[in-house]
């Protein structure tokens, strides 16, 4: 008898959690009762029966090869009878319940390149996106200055000294892939130019309609272009978002001058004190400058800097900024306040000054 | 050509310096990988060139499944072949990225047979990103997945991957089962999840206290946040021992720090006036090891959150002040065995009103909050705003009166 | 000789203030230093040189009569030198150096009917509007409701027991002449049903184009009636601002059965600690009920009444009720939420409660 | 028809009672005017109706002006003809609304004689309303005015009257001549007050310090309000004495309250971090024999206040952080004397640009702050937002780079 072909399985989902929880995690699901961080990276959990586990975390650069994943793989072995997981924030967790295990596995972990820490007030891993390795919205590369700025600021990695969490978040472009938009700082890619059009292949892959309907500013209407229907840009009111673009390809952006990246600062998601809220314009433009982008690097050095220096302990970069005023910030910061600072969308009314609260 | 292994010129550069280096990565991937390998030169030639090469994305994906892939193509395949195709798929991840090293070997020798050799360890979303491959490769690679347990995730106009915080599993605050709810969600939902129905994303995620690991509120149509409703418990001892021991200066970091300045130490007992706490966690941060949470749980649920395209980013609002996740269910409240017709309601509505590309959070934005509560069935509370109203701008509902006078 | 014709006066402006300011403030103009107040109603300030002025204030209904006026001026005549002002919320100040004539002038004022109060933390005069007394505008009378509210309330603007300082203004339509919109309590006129439309007026009368621009929700749109242009109202997107009928008079929205007023609260004017910030909307709607208003007035006393027991020192209504949130506000106030208390229009969004920030 | 002096019915209810009475005010009028007389009918009518009965106002004023008058018919006047003209006259009231008694009784025998004997002192704007005359009377009115050395304030699309704090002529924390301002503005700018060539109408309002007790940044175009740069001056003697004698509780009513939390009392000493002093006034105004403003004073200009119409309702926001009011004037700082051309500027773009019946502060909206600040050749400044964008649709001005370019 020839074999049968094998169902093909659909909307199975993922793999049920339990199959891949250790032990001592099913045995005490829900009856944590305390934590402790023993060293930067190194977290002990204690359950209700006294059960303990503990994790290593370290950073990895979330973009990670198949080889790199094996090796991981032999660590857990070795230690974790096979446990491993990612954080939220694409750290990497080893989980064992055997105090003495801590060391070998941190060292372990250390030798392959991959900092343990990331913990308690310290700036841990860099939650971004595709840049110029797989996306093609990128104004920017995302890999390449997430590397370029932790490289400079690894020690607040692997050291708890500062006044509070510091989350560094970035997108390649205003899409906003991850929640940059709510992080203490943001590294977000720009472009600066308007799209430009390409008619011939436009007619041929372009819904006019959705086009049109795709731009916030209403900057996109449908032209008649030697006979055939087409869009035009009416360039002043272009706001650089490439939302156009991401409806019709015939429609691109980038542009290697005027690409590059800007900075946001201030936003948080946890409700731990101040309620969440949104990142706010920092630096408005910093141009492109593979590989390392030194000017962004020491920009965001800058801020991490000046925060460190004058937070108050638990005060998250967002909250002192509110505490000490936007003036102040700018003043410390160096950065000039021009024009594109102001908003100028939807709701920028709500963001003026209307009071006469000021400090001199 | 480019037909190195190894990266040069500029992106040698990142190959130096103390934090892992993705260039590393791709050149490991790169031995014995092709794909790897020519994604190093395209890179270089970005970096050359500042500009991406990749281009815009055309629809492939695999049997049955509106989601999952992203088509990706080289604007240059001539330079580099063997990236001329280079789709990622996006492969759910086990709730709160618990995993065995055996599944995830498997894994690997699949996608360094049928693939780039490289991943994310995570996508944003959540999901495990397999970075590149061919359009012939897509359904083997999705037989392959299926067959060791795993399934596409969301892409496109359908529920995307749910995730949740590691909850439960390693962590004293969870104050409901983050992981239990993200798996359930995602299988009743699974073709919500893979076939496109909704006029756009809709995303799920689980946090299971207001510390919010998982940035729900940020990224999240709609959140779980984990809360509660008794008072915070207090071990007053444990609290002189951190002022006496651990020197924690509780008026400072404490006290002066609660939102709602709702505590006071005297330098022996912490009192809170829980009335007023406003559940932000921060007191509980701080002195773990002698404040608890209460013990009467449940979550708050919100709705909304979105990124800036196209009417400017959202942060998820208050939808159901208060859930009870488990039973006991009490009479009078609202419990998990709700949510399944709120979802529907919801999905309901936006998915008839709601506009091509338009979020629910905008969506919400344009009809109205008020329309929307009572298109969806729910009652107003003044938990769902900052404050209310300060423009006189009311659409009176003057059926009301008229019902009012007619009973009369 | 014919005597000219006297030449018309134009842009002369108002009096100097230096025509009309008491000798002592001339002398100690920009040089006080300090005040005090010896009673309700009864400041004195002093100068560097030394110099007093006492200031007697009483209430008024600012609708004033002549003969009222003159009888004023009697009691200014008799112990202020004939000086006399008003303040910004149109109380009337007496204005002498001499201490010896307070209680005269004190007992005088109120013989005539005018309490004399209003300082400190009090509860001062309603800055109110014209109401059916003189606009075309009125969904409800202003003098009516500010008098029976202030009838209630008069204990308050005798005394100043107050947490802090309670401001109450009245406007009787969405123009909201005064400062309504950032008062501790506002009561404001309100029509409810969508204009009716007098086609025929309307053609005479009304540009449409201007009409059509005024409506903030585009729901007046231009159609012709019988061969001539007029407008529509879609009713559905009609929320009642009467901006059309201010620039078209054909199109009135008065209805006594639906027009009446709502309640806004947790506004305020000065710096003082907390930024100026608008008031919010409390009770959304109560019918006309003249002569007096009772419904009005009882929500109103009720405001004050749990403010004014609940509230900290120097805390104003709107500091009160951000320390304990809405949610408990409305609970204590005995008010229903509902859909008319969450924000529709323009920037709505901003309104929304974006965290888990609750109590229970 | 209703030919009664005295109230009944409704508003009869309206004279009992401690506070005024607006219908005995009328009454009173009513003894000796015959259109006093009818307004008492016409608001009856009203009261029992619960239906305004004034017409939509004509257009109505005196030559050469377009503003001031407000006209005004009854709906009904073949029941009461003595009202059946009704318009007001707005008089401009002198600074601080300071009269002496000889003015007032002028005023008021001419209002007898020629107007209803009713009048509003003052109204919202802050002019005297007369209440109430016939279309023929208005220009008599208006030149026994004007010989009696007052004159027409604003209504329409006008300059409206100014009107100022009693600043310096009884407060101590006067930190500019509001009366002085207030007077010369009005005195500078007569053309723009009585003759309509605005988009919209404009009001301008000075307050001596941030109490702003005349609601300047709610109601006012453009608001002056008084500020100081320095530090505050501190007698801690008196705040000592306000301790002790008078029972202030310092650290609960004053530090406690403190916006930016920049104070510390110690029981002895009261520590003012004055860097971080938002010169708010409250510390001020609650230790006001102890504490006075420092002594380097000015204001802060704020732009854009109005009520709802058309696109919501705006507080004025600020335009100066910091202006000297008198000299001597320092280099290198805003001074009053740059005053009529900041004026004129906004003046201009908003004249030429300004959409019939848009205020300046939607004018701002509608262009955007940034542009309004280009135009009208401001810098601009952090002091003017409360915080800096948070949405990412900028426009980016790249004709800056282009110059930068070319400079290079
Ligand atoms: C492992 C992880 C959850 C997961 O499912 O993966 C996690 C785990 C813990 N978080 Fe978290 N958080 C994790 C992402 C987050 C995020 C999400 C994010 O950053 O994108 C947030 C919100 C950040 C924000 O507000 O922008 C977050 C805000 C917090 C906070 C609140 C901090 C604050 O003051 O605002 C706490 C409380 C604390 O640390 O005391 C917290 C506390 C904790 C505790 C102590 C909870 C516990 O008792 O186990 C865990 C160890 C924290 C540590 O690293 O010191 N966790 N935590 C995530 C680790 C990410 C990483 O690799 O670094
Ligand atoms: C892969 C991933 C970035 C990453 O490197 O991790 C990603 C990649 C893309 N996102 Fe995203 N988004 C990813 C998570 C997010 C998130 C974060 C989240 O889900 O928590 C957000 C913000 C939250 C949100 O949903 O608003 C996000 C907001 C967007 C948006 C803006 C949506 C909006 O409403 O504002 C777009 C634009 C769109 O939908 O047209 C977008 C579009 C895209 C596209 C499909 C590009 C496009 O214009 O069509 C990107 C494909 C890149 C590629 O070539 O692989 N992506 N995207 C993330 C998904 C991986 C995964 O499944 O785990
Ligand atoms: C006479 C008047 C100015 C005028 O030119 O007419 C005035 C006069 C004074 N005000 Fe005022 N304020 C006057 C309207 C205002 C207004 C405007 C309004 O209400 O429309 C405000 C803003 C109100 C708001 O925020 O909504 C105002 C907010 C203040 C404050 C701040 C109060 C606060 O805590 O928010 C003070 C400080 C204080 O009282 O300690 C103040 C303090 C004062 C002082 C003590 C100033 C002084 O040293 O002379 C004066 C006596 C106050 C008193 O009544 O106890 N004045 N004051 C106004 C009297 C109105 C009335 O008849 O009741
Ligand atoms: C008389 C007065 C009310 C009072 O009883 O005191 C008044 C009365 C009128 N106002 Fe006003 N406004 C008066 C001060 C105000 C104020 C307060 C202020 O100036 O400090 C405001 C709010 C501040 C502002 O300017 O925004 C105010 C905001 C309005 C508006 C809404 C303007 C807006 O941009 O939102 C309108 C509607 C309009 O302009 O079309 C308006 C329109 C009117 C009209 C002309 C009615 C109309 O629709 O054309 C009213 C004539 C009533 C009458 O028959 O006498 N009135 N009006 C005040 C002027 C007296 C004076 O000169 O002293
Ligand atoms: S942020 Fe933009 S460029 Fe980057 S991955 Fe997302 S969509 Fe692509
Ligand atoms: S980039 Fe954005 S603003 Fe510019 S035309 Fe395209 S959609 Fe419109
Ligand atoms: S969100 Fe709360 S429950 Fe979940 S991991 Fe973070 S701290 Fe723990
Ligand atoms: S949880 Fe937050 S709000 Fe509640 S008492 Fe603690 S610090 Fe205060
Ligand atoms: S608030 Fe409205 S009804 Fe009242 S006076 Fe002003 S415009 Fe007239
Ligand atoms: S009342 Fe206001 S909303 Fe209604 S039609 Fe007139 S202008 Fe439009
Ligand atoms: S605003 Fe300031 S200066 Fe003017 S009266 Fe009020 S307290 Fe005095
Ligand atoms: S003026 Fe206000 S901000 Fe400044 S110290 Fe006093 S209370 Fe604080």
């Amino acid at each position: 008898m020839t074999a049968e072909p094998a169902e093909r399985l659909t909307d199975i989902g993922p793999p049920h959690y339990e199959r891949f929880l250790p032990p001592v995690v099913k045995a005490n699901y829900g009856k944590w009762v305390s934590h402790e961080i023993l060293q930067p990276g190194v977290l002990v959990h204690t359950a209700e029966s006294g059960d303990k586990i503990y994790s290593i975390r370290a950073a990895t650069a979330r973009l990670i090869s198949v080889p790199k994943i094996r090796q991981f793989c032999d660590i857990a072995d070795k230690y974790c009878d096979g446990h491993i997981r990612w954080t939220s924030r694409n750290n990497v967790e080893f989980l064992t319940t055997k105090k003495e295990n801590v060391e070998p596995i941190k060292q372990a972990v250390e030798a392959l390149g991959h900092p343990v820490g990331g913990t308690g007030n310290s700036i841990t891993n860099i939650v971004h996106t595709q840049g110029w390795v797989h996306c093609h919205s990128a104004a920017t590369d995302a890999s390449g200055i997430v590397k370029a700025v932790m490289d400079e600021l690894m020690d607040e990695f692997t050291n708890m000294r500062l006044p509070g969490k510091l989350r560094i978040a970035l997108a390649c472009c205003l899409n906003m892939c991850g929640a940059v938009h709510c992080s203490d700082i943001a590294i977000l890619g720009i472009h600066r130019r308007p799209p430009t059009i390409d008619h011939d292949r436009l007619r041929k892959m372009c819904e006019i309609p959705n086009t049109v309907a795709a731009c916030p500013t209403a900057a996109v209407r449908p032209v008649t272009i030697d006979g055939n229907p087409s869009v035009e840009v009416i360039e002043e009111q272009c706001m650089f978002c490439a939302n156009c673009f991401t409806v019709c390809p015939s429609m691109p952006l980038n542009d290697p001058e005027y690409d590059g990246v800007s900075i946001w600062v201030g936003g948080k998601v946890s409700n731990a004190r101040h309620e969440p809220t949104f990142s706010k314009l920092a630096v408005p433009y910093i141009p492109n400058n593979p590989p390392r982008w030194p000017e962004v690097v020491s920009a965001v050095k800058n801020l991490v800097t000046i925060w460190t220096d004058n937070a108050r302990p638990y005060e998250r970069m967002g909250e002192w900024i509110e505490r000490i005023g936007w003036p102040r910030f700018f003043e410390m910061a160096g950065i000039d306040f021009q024009k594109e600072h102001i908003d100028d969308f939807k709701h920028a009314v709500t963001t003026y000054k209307t009071s006469a609260h000021l400090r001199f | 050509m480019a037909d190195k292994t190894k990266a040069s010129g500029k992106l040698d550069e990142l190959k130096k310096g103390p934090y892992p280096s993705f260039v590393k990565e791709i050149e490991a991937a790169a031995e014995t990988n092709k794909m790897a390998h020519d994604l190093i030169g395209q890179l270089e030639l970005s970096y050359d060139e500042k500009l991406c090469h990749w281009k815009h994305g055309g629809i492939v994906g695999v049997m049955g499944y509106g989601g999952g892939v992203i088509g990706r193509y080289s604007d240059v395949p001539e330079k580099f072949p063997n990236v001329s195709h280079f789709h990622t798929l996006r492969v759910n991840q086990p709730a709160a990225w618990f995993y065995k090293t055996d599944a995830l070997r498997k894994i690997c020798d699949m996608w360094e047979k049928r693939g780039s050799s490289v991943l994310n360890v995570h996508g944003s979303t959540g999901d495990i990103v397999l970075l590149g491959t061919t359009t012939p490769q897509l359904e083997p690679v999705f037989n392959e997945l299926t067959s060791l347990g795993f399934d596409l995730g969301g892409s496109g106009s359908v529920l995307r991957t749910p995730s949740c915080c590691v909850g439960p599993a390693r962590c004293e605050w969870a104050m409901y089962d983050t992981l239990k709810y993200a798996y359930e969600m995602t299988m009743r939902y699974q073709d919500e999840l893979h076939r496109p129905y909704f006029p756009y994303k809709f995303k799920f995620k689980f946090a299971g206290c207001p510390n919010d690991c998982v940035a729900s509120v940020a990224r999240a149509d709609m959140s779980f946040i984990g809360t509660w409703k008794d008072d915070i418990q207090i071990d007053q001892d444990k609290v002189r021992w951190y002022a006496e021991e651990r020197k924690v200066d509780i008026e400072d970091v404490v006290v002066e720090r609660c939102p709602t300045k709702c505590m006071a130490w005297d330098g022996k007992e912490l009192f809170i006036d829980n009335r007023n706490c406003a559940r932000c966690m921060h007191c509980i941060n701080v002195l773990h090891l002698a404040l608890k949470p209460g013990k009467d749980r449940g979550c708050t649920i919100m709705l909304g959150a979105k990124a800036p395209i196209l009417e400017g980013a959202q942060l998820s609002s208050v939808l159901v002040p208060f859930m009870r996740m488990a039973p006991p269910y009490g009479e009078d409240e609202a419990t998990a065995e709700d949510l399944p017709e709120l979802i529907d309601n919801i999905w309901e509505l936006w998915g008839e009103e709601g506009k091509n590309r338009e979020r629910v959070g905008e969506f919400i934005q344009r009809i109205g909050m008020g329309n929307f509560l009572d298109a969806i069935g729910l009652e107003p509370q003044a938990e769902m705003v900052a404050h209310p109203r300060t423009n006189p701008y009311v659409f009176y509902d003057l059926g009301k009166d008229e019902e009012e006078e007619e009973d009369e």
